[in-house]
Protein backbone atom coordinates (compact mmCIF):
# COMPACT_ATOMS: atom_id res chain seq x y z
CA UNK A 1 0.00 0.00 0.00
CA UNK A 2 1.19 3.79 -0.41
CA UNK A 3 0.77 6.13 2.35
CA UNK A 4 1.73 10.20 1.81
CA UNK A 5 4.21 11.14 3.79
CA UNK A 6 4.02 15.16 4.78
CA UNK A 7 6.80 17.40 6.34
CA UNK A 8 6.97 20.32 7.69
CA UNK A 9 9.30 23.56 9.05
CA UNK A 10 12.46 21.90 10.01
CA UNK A 11 11.59 18.82 8.65
CA UNK A 12 10.90 20.30 5.69
CA UNK A 13 14.10 22.08 5.59
CA UNK A 14 16.12 18.74 6.57
CA UNK A 15 14.91 16.33 3.61
CA UNK A 16 14.73 19.20 1.46
CA UNK A 17 10.78 17.60 0.39
CA UNK A 18 7.35 18.63 1.67
CA UNK A 19 6.67 15.47 1.52
CA UNK A 20 6.83 11.78 -0.82
CA UNK A 21 4.71 8.77 -1.69
CA UNK A 22 5.77 5.95 0.42
CA UNK A 23 5.19 2.08 -0.33
CA UNK A 24 4.66 0.20 2.59
CA UNK A 25 3.54 -3.54 3.39
CA UNK A 26 -0.42 -4.05 4.63
CA UNK A 27 -0.77 -3.55 8.01
CA UNK A 28 2.25 -1.37 8.44
CA UNK A 29 2.33 1.28 11.18
CA UNK A 30 3.26 4.84 11.98
CA UNK A 31 6.37 3.24 13.85
CA UNK A 32 7.62 1.11 10.45
CA UNK A 33 6.92 4.32 7.83
CA UNK A 34 9.14 5.90 10.30
CA UNK A 35 11.64 3.26 10.22
CA UNK A 36 11.50 2.90 6.37
CA UNK A 37 12.51 6.59 6.17
CA UNK A 38 15.34 6.56 8.42
CA UNK A 39 16.58 3.16 7.29
CA UNK A 40 17.13 5.55 3.94
CA UNK A 41 20.00 7.17 5.32
CA UNK A 42 20.63 11.12 5.42
CA UNK A 43 18.95 13.03 5.73
CA UNK A 44 16.44 11.12 6.86
CA UNK A 45 18.34 9.24 9.34
CA UNK A 46 18.07 12.50 11.34
CA UNK A 47 14.56 12.10 12.07
CA UNK A 48 14.19 11.49 15.39
CA UNK A 49 13.33 7.47 16.00
CA UNK A 50 9.50 8.87 17.58
CA UNK A 51 8.65 11.88 16.21
CA UNK A 52 5.18 13.32 16.75
CA UNK A 53 2.64 12.37 13.57
CA UNK A 54 -0.60 13.09 12.63
CA UNK A 55 -2.17 10.57 10.66
CA UNK A 56 -5.27 12.21 8.35
CA UNK A 57 -4.88 15.73 10.60
CA UNK A 58 -5.13 13.55 13.92
CA UNK A 59 -2.42 13.23 16.11
CA UNK A 60 -1.51 9.18 16.10
CA UNK A 61 0.46 6.89 18.30
CA UNK A 62 3.51 4.97 16.80
CA UNK A 63 1.48 1.80 17.41
CA UNK A 64 -1.40 3.17 15.23
CA UNK A 65 -2.09 1.11 12.15
CA UNK A 66 -1.99 2.54 8.73
CA UNK A 67 -3.92 2.38 5.30
CA UNK A 68 -3.59 2.60 1.94
CA UNK A 69 -4.10 6.03 1.18
CA UNK A 70 -3.40 8.01 4.77
CA UNK A 71 -1.68 10.95 4.97
CA UNK A 72 1.09 11.17 7.63
CA UNK A 73 2.23 14.53 8.62
CA UNK A 74 5.32 14.47 10.65
CA UNK A 75 5.13 17.12 13.24
CA UNK A 76 8.32 19.11 14.22
CA UNK A 77 8.43 20.27 17.92
CA UNK A 78 5.41 23.27 17.58
CA UNK A 79 5.52 26.66 18.19
CA UNK A 80 2.82 28.77 17.43
CA UNK A 81 0.95 31.13 19.41
CA UNK B 1 -20.82 31.07 18.41
CA UNK B 2 -17.40 29.70 18.43
CA UNK B 3 -15.04 31.20 15.67
CA UNK B 4 -11.59 29.55 14.84
CA UNK B 5 -9.54 30.42 12.04
CA UNK B 6 -6.03 30.42 10.61
CA UNK B 7 -5.75 33.70 8.55
CA UNK B 8 -2.89 34.50 5.95
CA UNK B 9 -3.91 38.40 6.15
CA UNK B 10 -2.79 41.38 9.14
CA UNK B 11 -5.49 40.39 12.27
CA UNK B 12 -8.12 42.82 12.80
CA UNK B 13 -8.43 42.49 16.39
CA UNK B 14 -11.42 44.22 17.08
CA UNK B 15 -13.22 42.08 14.85
CA UNK B 16 -12.45 39.10 16.84
CA UNK B 17 -13.45 40.74 20.00
CA UNK B 18 -16.84 41.99 18.21
CA UNK B 19 -17.53 37.83 17.92
CA UNK B 20 -18.14 37.59 21.43
CA UNK B 21 -20.21 39.23 24.07
CA UNK B 22 -23.64 38.93 24.84
CA UNK B 23 -25.97 40.51 27.50
CA UNK B 24 -25.75 37.96 30.05
CA UNK B 25 -21.87 38.45 30.06
CA UNK B 26 -20.17 40.70 32.16
CA UNK B 27 -16.88 39.79 31.34
CA UNK B 28 -14.43 40.56 28.25
CA UNK B 29 -10.99 39.57 27.47
CA UNK B 30 -8.97 40.04 24.78
CA UNK B 31 -5.85 38.05 24.28
CA UNK B 32 -3.26 39.90 21.61
CA UNK B 33 0.09 37.11 20.68
CA UNK B 34 2.66 40.14 19.09
CA UNK B 35 5.47 39.64 17.57
CA UNK B 36 8.45 41.25 19.49
CA UNK B 37 12.23 42.56 18.99
CA UNK B 38 13.86 40.00 20.47
CA UNK B 39 13.74 36.23 22.06
CA UNK B 40 16.41 34.98 24.03
CA UNK B 41 18.16 38.60 24.18
CA UNK B 42 18.86 37.97 20.36
CA UNK B 43 17.77 41.06 18.64
CA UNK B 44 14.94 39.81 15.95
CA UNK B 45 13.22 41.77 12.90
CA UNK B 46 10.71 39.66 11.92
CA UNK B 47 9.17 35.96 12.08
CA UNK B 48 7.61 33.83 9.79
CA UNK B 49 4.75 31.74 10.90
CA UNK B 50 4.08 28.31 8.99
CA UNK B 51 1.37 26.10 9.46
CA UNK B 52 0.05 23.00 8.51
CA UNK B 53 -3.52 24.83 7.34
CA UNK B 54 -5.73 21.43 7.08
CA UNK B 55 -4.96 20.32 10.41
CA UNK B 56 -4.06 23.86 12.21
CA UNK B 57 -8.09 24.83 11.17
CA UNK B 58 -9.76 21.93 13.38
CA UNK B 59 -6.98 21.76 15.84
CA UNK B 60 -7.33 25.20 16.81
CA UNK B 61 -11.44 25.10 16.82
CA UNK B 62 -11.58 22.01 19.03
CA UNK B 63 -9.14 24.14 20.94
CA UNK B 64 -11.67 26.85 21.50
CA UNK B 65 -14.68 24.23 22.11
CA UNK B 66 -12.70 22.72 24.70
CA UNK B 67 -12.11 26.36 26.17
CA UNK B 68 -15.87 27.27 25.77
CA UNK B 69 -17.05 23.99 27.74
CA UNK B 70 -14.90 24.09 30.50
CA UNK B 71 -16.73 27.54 31.39
CA UNK B 72 -20.17 26.74 29.59
CA UNK B 73 -20.43 30.16 27.48
CA UNK B 74 -19.79 29.60 23.42
CA UNK B 75 -18.36 32.94 23.28
CA UNK B 76 -15.00 32.22 22.40
CA UNK B 77 -13.05 33.57 19.38
CA UNK B 78 -9.70 32.89 17.82
CA UNK B 79 -7.52 33.63 14.99
CA UNK B 80 -3.76 32.67 14.26
CA UNK B 81 -1.76 34.43 11.49
CA UNK B 82 1.00 32.53 9.11
CA UNK B 83 3.38 34.41 6.78
CA UNK B 84 5.29 36.80 7.22
CA UNK B 85 5.20 39.32 10.26
CA UNK B 86 6.63 42.20 11.17
CA UNK B 87 8.04 43.45 15.14
CA UNK B 88 4.49 44.48 16.66
CA UNK B 89 2.12 42.59 14.06
CA UNK B 90 -0.52 40.56 16.10
CA UNK B 91 0.43 36.62 15.99
CA UNK B 92 -2.71 35.14 17.70
CA UNK B 93 -5.91 36.85 18.91
CA UNK B 94 -8.47 35.22 21.40
CA UNK B 95 -11.49 36.82 22.70
CA UNK B 96 -13.86 35.11 25.12
CA UNK B 97 -17.07 36.48 27.23
CA UNK B 98 -18.51 34.59 30.07
CA UNK B 99 -20.43 36.07 33.06
CA UNK B 100 -18.21 36.14 35.45
CA UNK B 101 -14.64 36.52 35.05
CA UNK B 102 -12.91 34.08 36.62
CA UNK B 103 -13.85 31.99 33.92
CA UNK B 104 -12.97 34.91 30.98
CA UNK B 105 -9.38 34.42 32.49
CA UNK B 106 -9.28 30.79 32.59
CA UNK B 107 -11.06 30.29 29.43
CA UNK B 108 -8.59 33.21 27.31
CA UNK B 109 -5.41 30.91 29.11
CA UNK B 110 -6.60 28.06 27.97
CA UNK B 111 -6.45 28.30 24.52
CA UNK B 112 -3.17 30.17 24.58
CA UNK B 113 -1.58 27.51 26.22
CA UNK B 114 -3.44 24.83 24.24
CA UNK B 115 -2.17 26.64 21.25
CA UNK B 116 1.46 26.15 22.59
CA UNK B 117 1.20 22.77 23.20
CA UNK B 118 -0.79 21.47 20.20
CA UNK B 119 -1.32 23.55 16.83
CA UNK B 120 0.94 22.45 14.11
CA UNK B 121 2.22 25.98 13.72
CA UNK B 122 5.87 26.39 13.80
CA UNK B 123 8.02 29.79 13.79
CA UNK B 124 10.86 31.07 12.07
CA UNK B 125 12.40 33.89 13.76
CA UNK B 126 14.85 36.62 11.34
CA UNK B 127 17.52 38.08 13.90
CA UNK B 128 18.95 41.50 12.95
CA UNK B 129 22.43 39.67 11.86
CA UNK B 130 20.66 38.86 9.43
CA UNK B 131 20.42 34.64 9.98
CA UNK B 132 17.35 32.89 10.67
CA UNK B 133 16.06 30.01 13.26
CA UNK B 134 13.35 27.38 13.87
CA UNK B 135 12.19 28.59 17.63
CA UNK B 136 12.52 25.76 19.58
CA UNK B 137 9.21 24.18 19.86
CA UNK B 138 7.24 21.52 22.30
CA UNK B 139 6.03 18.10 21.20
CA UNK B 140 2.47 17.73 20.86
CA UNK B 141 0.93 15.04 23.67
CA UNK B 142 -0.47 12.07 21.70
CA UNK B 143 -3.05 9.86 23.43
CA UNK B 144 -2.02 6.30 23.58
CA UNK B 145 -5.27 4.40 22.40
CA UNK B 146 -5.98 5.94 18.98
CA UNK B 147 -5.55 2.58 16.95
CA UNK B 148 -8.51 0.67 18.56
CA UNK B 149 -11.12 3.76 18.47
CA UNK B 150 -10.04 4.33 14.61
CA UNK B 151 -10.64 0.94 13.45
CA UNK B 152 -13.84 1.31 15.04
CA UNK B 153 -14.11 4.58 13.34
CA UNK B 154 -14.05 3.55 9.64
CA UNK C 1 3.43 54.71 30.38
CA UNK C 2 1.27 54.00 33.52
CA UNK C 3 -2.26 55.22 33.09
CA UNK C 4 -5.42 55.35 35.63
CA UNK C 5 -8.65 57.44 35.56
CA UNK C 6 -11.78 57.37 36.71
CA UNK C 7 -14.42 59.09 33.97
CA UNK C 8 -18.13 59.99 33.63
CA UNK C 9 -17.76 59.13 29.87
CA UNK C 10 -18.63 55.83 27.96
CA UNK C 11 -15.18 54.03 27.79
CA UNK C 12 -13.29 53.84 24.00
CA UNK C 13 -11.70 50.67 25.17
CA UNK C 14 -9.14 50.99 22.00
CA UNK C 15 -7.78 54.24 23.64
CA UNK C 16 -7.25 52.31 26.54
CA UNK C 17 -5.48 49.62 24.36
CA UNK C 18 -3.44 52.07 23.23
CA UNK C 19 -1.91 53.00 25.70
CA UNK C 20 -0.11 49.78 26.14
CA UNK C 21 2.30 47.49 23.72
CA UNK C 22 5.65 47.78 22.87
CA UNK C 23 8.03 46.69 20.97
CA UNK C 24 9.93 44.07 23.61
CA UNK C 25 5.94 43.10 24.17
CA UNK C 26 4.97 39.79 23.06
CA UNK C 27 1.63 39.84 25.08
CA UNK C 28 -1.28 42.41 25.21
CA UNK C 29 -4.29 41.51 27.46
CA UNK C 30 -7.57 43.74 27.71
CA UNK C 31 -10.31 43.12 30.25
CA UNK C 32 -13.29 44.55 29.98
CA UNK C 33 -16.16 44.79 32.84
CA UNK C 34 -19.31 45.36 31.26
CA UNK C 35 -22.91 45.73 32.82
CA UNK C 36 -25.01 42.28 32.56
CA UNK C 37 -28.62 41.59 32.16
CA UNK C 38 -28.98 39.38 35.57
CA UNK C 39 -27.11 39.37 38.99
CA UNK C 40 -27.74 36.41 41.41
CA UNK C 41 -30.75 35.45 38.81
CA UNK C 42 -32.59 38.64 38.76
CA UNK C 43 -33.27 40.50 35.60
CA UNK C 44 -31.50 43.83 35.71
CA UNK C 45 -32.11 47.23 33.34
CA UNK C 46 -28.91 49.35 34.73
CA UNK C 47 -26.64 50.25 36.75
CA UNK C 48 -25.42 53.28 38.58
CA UNK C 49 -21.48 53.68 39.65
CA UNK C 50 -21.08 56.10 41.83
CA UNK C 51 -17.16 56.95 43.40
CA UNK C 52 -15.75 58.91 46.00
CA UNK C 53 -13.54 60.49 43.20
CA UNK C 54 -10.78 62.35 44.87
CA UNK C 55 -9.87 59.02 46.39
CA UNK C 56 -10.82 56.58 43.58
CA UNK C 57 -8.56 58.14 41.22
CA UNK C 58 -5.18 57.79 43.33
CA UNK C 59 -6.25 54.40 44.65
CA UNK C 60 -6.64 53.37 40.81
CA UNK C 61 -3.03 54.73 40.00
CA UNK C 62 -2.06 52.63 43.20
CA UNK C 63 -3.20 49.58 42.21
CA UNK C 64 -2.14 50.15 38.54
CA UNK C 65 1.44 50.65 39.72
CA UNK C 66 1.33 47.68 41.77
CA UNK C 67 0.73 45.87 38.90
CA UNK C 68 3.23 47.57 36.69
CA UNK C 69 5.54 46.97 39.61
CA UNK C 70 4.57 42.94 40.22
CA UNK C 71 5.89 42.35 36.68
CA UNK C 72 8.60 44.75 35.83
CA UNK C 73 6.42 46.49 32.92
CA UNK C 74 5.09 49.89 33.42
CA UNK C 75 2.51 49.07 30.20
CA UNK C 76 -0.50 49.17 32.50
CA UNK C 77 -3.48 51.31 31.96
CA UNK C 78 -6.79 50.93 33.94
CA UNK C 79 -10.03 53.56 33.21
CA UNK C 80 -13.18 53.07 35.27
CA UNK C 81 -16.38 54.64 34.50
CA UNK C 82 -18.78 56.18 37.11
CA UNK C 83 -22.73 57.04 36.44
CA UNK C 84 -25.48 55.26 34.80
CA UNK C 85 -24.94 52.65 32.71
CA UNK C 86 -26.62 50.45 29.97
CA UNK C 87 -26.72 46.72 30.21
CA UNK C 88 -23.26 46.20 27.68
CA UNK C 89 -21.38 49.58 28.61
CA UNK C 90 -18.26 48.84 29.89
CA UNK C 91 -17.48 49.93 33.31
CA UNK C 92 -13.78 49.14 33.66
CA UNK C 93 -11.18 48.61 31.10
CA UNK C 94 -8.20 47.20 31.54
CA UNK C 95 -5.07 46.79 29.42
CA UNK C 96 -1.45 45.56 30.12
CA UNK C 97 1.05 44.42 27.88
CA UNK C 98 4.58 42.80 28.87
CA UNK C 99 7.63 40.76 27.49
CA UNK C 100 5.56 37.47 28.67
CA UNK C 101 2.07 36.47 28.73
CA UNK C 102 2.08 34.73 32.00
CA UNK C 103 2.89 38.22 33.53
CA UNK C 104 0.43 39.53 31.43
CA UNK C 105 -2.62 37.43 32.65
CA UNK C 106 -0.97 38.20 35.92
CA UNK C 107 -0.95 42.11 36.21
CA UNK C 108 -4.48 42.60 34.69
CA UNK C 109 -6.20 39.51 37.27
CA UNK C 110 -4.66 41.78 39.64
CA UNK C 111 -5.87 45.04 38.67
CA UNK C 112 -9.20 43.94 38.35
CA UNK C 113 -9.28 42.16 41.88
CA UNK C 114 -7.72 44.70 43.65
CA UNK C 115 -10.44 47.13 42.20
CA UNK C 116 -13.16 44.39 43.67
CA UNK C 117 -11.32 44.62 47.25
CA UNK C 118 -10.77 48.39 48.01
CA UNK C 119 -11.25 51.06 45.15
CA UNK C 120 -14.24 53.44 46.85
CA UNK C 121 -16.42 52.53 43.87
CA UNK C 122 -20.19 51.59 44.16
CA UNK C 123 -22.93 50.39 42.45
CA UNK C 124 -26.80 50.75 42.39
CA UNK C 125 -28.75 47.83 40.52
CA UNK C 126 -31.72 48.40 38.70
CA UNK C 127 -33.56 45.73 38.30
CA UNK C 128 -36.00 45.67 35.86
CA UNK C 129 -39.13 45.22 38.04
CA UNK C 130 -38.49 48.77 39.03
CA UNK C 131 -37.03 48.22 42.40
CA UNK C 132 -33.16 49.03 42.94
CA UNK C 133 -30.13 48.09 45.32
CA UNK C 134 -26.46 48.96 46.12
CA UNK C 135 -24.77 45.79 45.33
CA UNK C 136 -23.30 43.93 48.28
CA UNK C 137 -20.06 44.65 48.58
CA UNK C 138 -16.36 44.15 50.03
CA UNK C 139 -14.98 45.47 53.20
CA UNK C 140 -11.51 47.29 52.07
CA UNK C 141 -8.69 46.07 53.89
CA UNK C 142 -6.97 48.83 56.50
CA UNK C 143 -3.79 48.69 57.23
CA UNK C 144 -2.47 48.21 60.81
CA UNK C 145 0.24 50.67 61.97
CA UNK C 146 -1.53 53.38 60.18
CA UNK C 147 -1.27 56.54 62.87
CA UNK C 148 2.02 56.23 63.95
CA UNK C 149 3.52 56.55 60.14
CA UNK C 150 0.75 59.05 59.70
CA UNK C 151 2.14 61.09 62.35
CA UNK C 152 6.20 61.25 61.07
CA UNK C 153 4.44 62.55 57.60
CA UNK C 154 3.50 65.04 59.09
CA UNK D 1 -11.78 70.79 66.55
CA UNK D 2 -13.77 70.23 63.47
CA UNK D 3 -13.43 67.42 61.13
CA UNK D 4 -15.26 66.43 58.17
CA UNK D 5 -17.40 63.53 57.71
CA UNK D 6 -18.13 62.54 54.18
CA UNK D 7 -21.08 59.70 53.37
CA UNK D 8 -20.93 57.55 50.31
CA UNK D 9 -23.69 55.38 48.68
CA UNK D 10 -25.42 53.14 51.20
CA UNK D 11 -24.26 55.25 54.24
CA UNK D 12 -25.53 58.65 52.27
CA UNK D 13 -29.07 56.98 51.52
CA UNK D 14 -28.83 55.98 55.17
CA UNK D 15 -28.50 59.41 56.88
CA UNK D 16 -29.72 61.43 54.06
CA UNK D 17 -26.52 63.53 54.47
CA UNK D 18 -23.41 63.23 51.73
CA UNK D 19 -21.53 64.54 54.69
CA UNK D 20 -21.73 66.95 57.79
CA UNK D 21 -18.76 69.24 60.09
CA UNK D 22 -18.07 67.13 63.41
CA UNK D 23 -16.40 68.92 66.51
CA UNK D 24 -14.64 66.80 68.43
CA UNK D 25 -12.15 66.60 71.31
CA UNK D 26 -8.37 66.80 70.65
CA UNK D 27 -6.90 63.68 70.25
CA UNK D 28 -10.25 62.22 68.81
CA UNK D 29 -9.31 58.79 66.98
CA UNK D 30 -11.71 57.57 64.46
CA UNK D 31 -12.97 55.29 66.69
CA UNK D 32 -14.35 58.06 68.62
CA UNK D 33 -15.58 60.19 65.60
CA UNK D 34 -17.80 56.76 65.00
CA UNK D 35 -18.58 56.77 68.76
CA UNK D 36 -19.64 60.51 68.37
CA UNK D 37 -21.92 59.85 65.26
CA UNK D 38 -23.53 56.27 66.13
CA UNK D 39 -24.73 58.20 69.88
CA UNK D 40 -26.71 60.87 68.11
CA UNK D 41 -29.47 57.58 67.51
CA UNK D 42 -31.59 56.90 64.38
CA UNK D 43 -30.22 56.80 61.72
CA UNK D 44 -26.64 57.18 62.98
CA UNK D 45 -26.89 54.28 65.23
CA UNK D 46 -27.23 52.36 62.51
CA UNK D 47 -23.63 52.71 60.87
CA UNK D 48 -22.04 49.78 61.75
CA UNK D 49 -19.56 49.88 65.13
CA UNK D 50 -15.98 49.43 62.86
CA UNK D 51 -16.61 50.95 59.45
CA UNK D 52 -14.34 51.00 57.30
CA UNK D 53 -12.60 54.61 56.67
CA UNK D 54 -10.47 56.48 55.05
CA UNK D 55 -8.97 60.06 56.74
CA UNK D 56 -7.62 62.49 53.75
CA UNK D 57 -8.12 59.33 51.44
CA UNK D 58 -6.24 56.91 52.46
CA UNK D 59 -7.92 53.82 54.51
CA UNK D 60 -7.24 54.23 58.31
CA UNK D 61 -7.10 52.15 61.25
CA UNK D 62 -9.73 52.91 64.15
CA UNK D 63 -7.13 53.88 66.34
CA UNK D 64 -6.19 56.74 63.50
CA UNK D 65 -5.79 60.20 65.43
CA UNK D 66 -7.68 62.44 63.77
CA UNK D 67 -6.57 66.30 63.11
CA UNK D 68 -8.43 69.26 62.84
CA UNK D 69 -9.32 69.87 59.47
CA UNK D 70 -9.30 65.83 58.45
CA UNK D 71 -11.22 64.77 56.00
CA UNK D 72 -13.17 61.35 57.06
CA UNK D 73 -14.66 59.61 54.59
CA UNK D 74 -17.30 56.28 55.39
CA UNK D 75 -17.17 53.45 53.08
CA UNK D 76 -19.40 51.43 52.38
CA UNK D 77 -17.92 47.43 51.02
CA UNK D 78 -17.09 48.56 47.87
CA UNK D 79 -18.42 47.03 44.79
CA UNK D 80 -16.18 48.29 41.56
CA UNK D 81 -15.28 46.81 38.65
Amino acid sequence: MSVQALFFAAYRDLLGTKGLAVDLPAGATVADLVAELRGRGAPFDALPAEPAVAVNRTYAHSSEALHAGDEVAFIPPVAGG
Amino acid sequence: MIHAAVVHDPIAHEDVLSRVGAEQDGAVLLFLGVVRDHADGRPVSGMRYESYEEMATPVLREIAEEAAGRIGSDRVAVVHRVGELDIGEVSVAIAVSSPHRAEAYDASRYVIEEIKKRLPVWKKEHYVDGTQEWVAGTVPPVREPASATRENAR
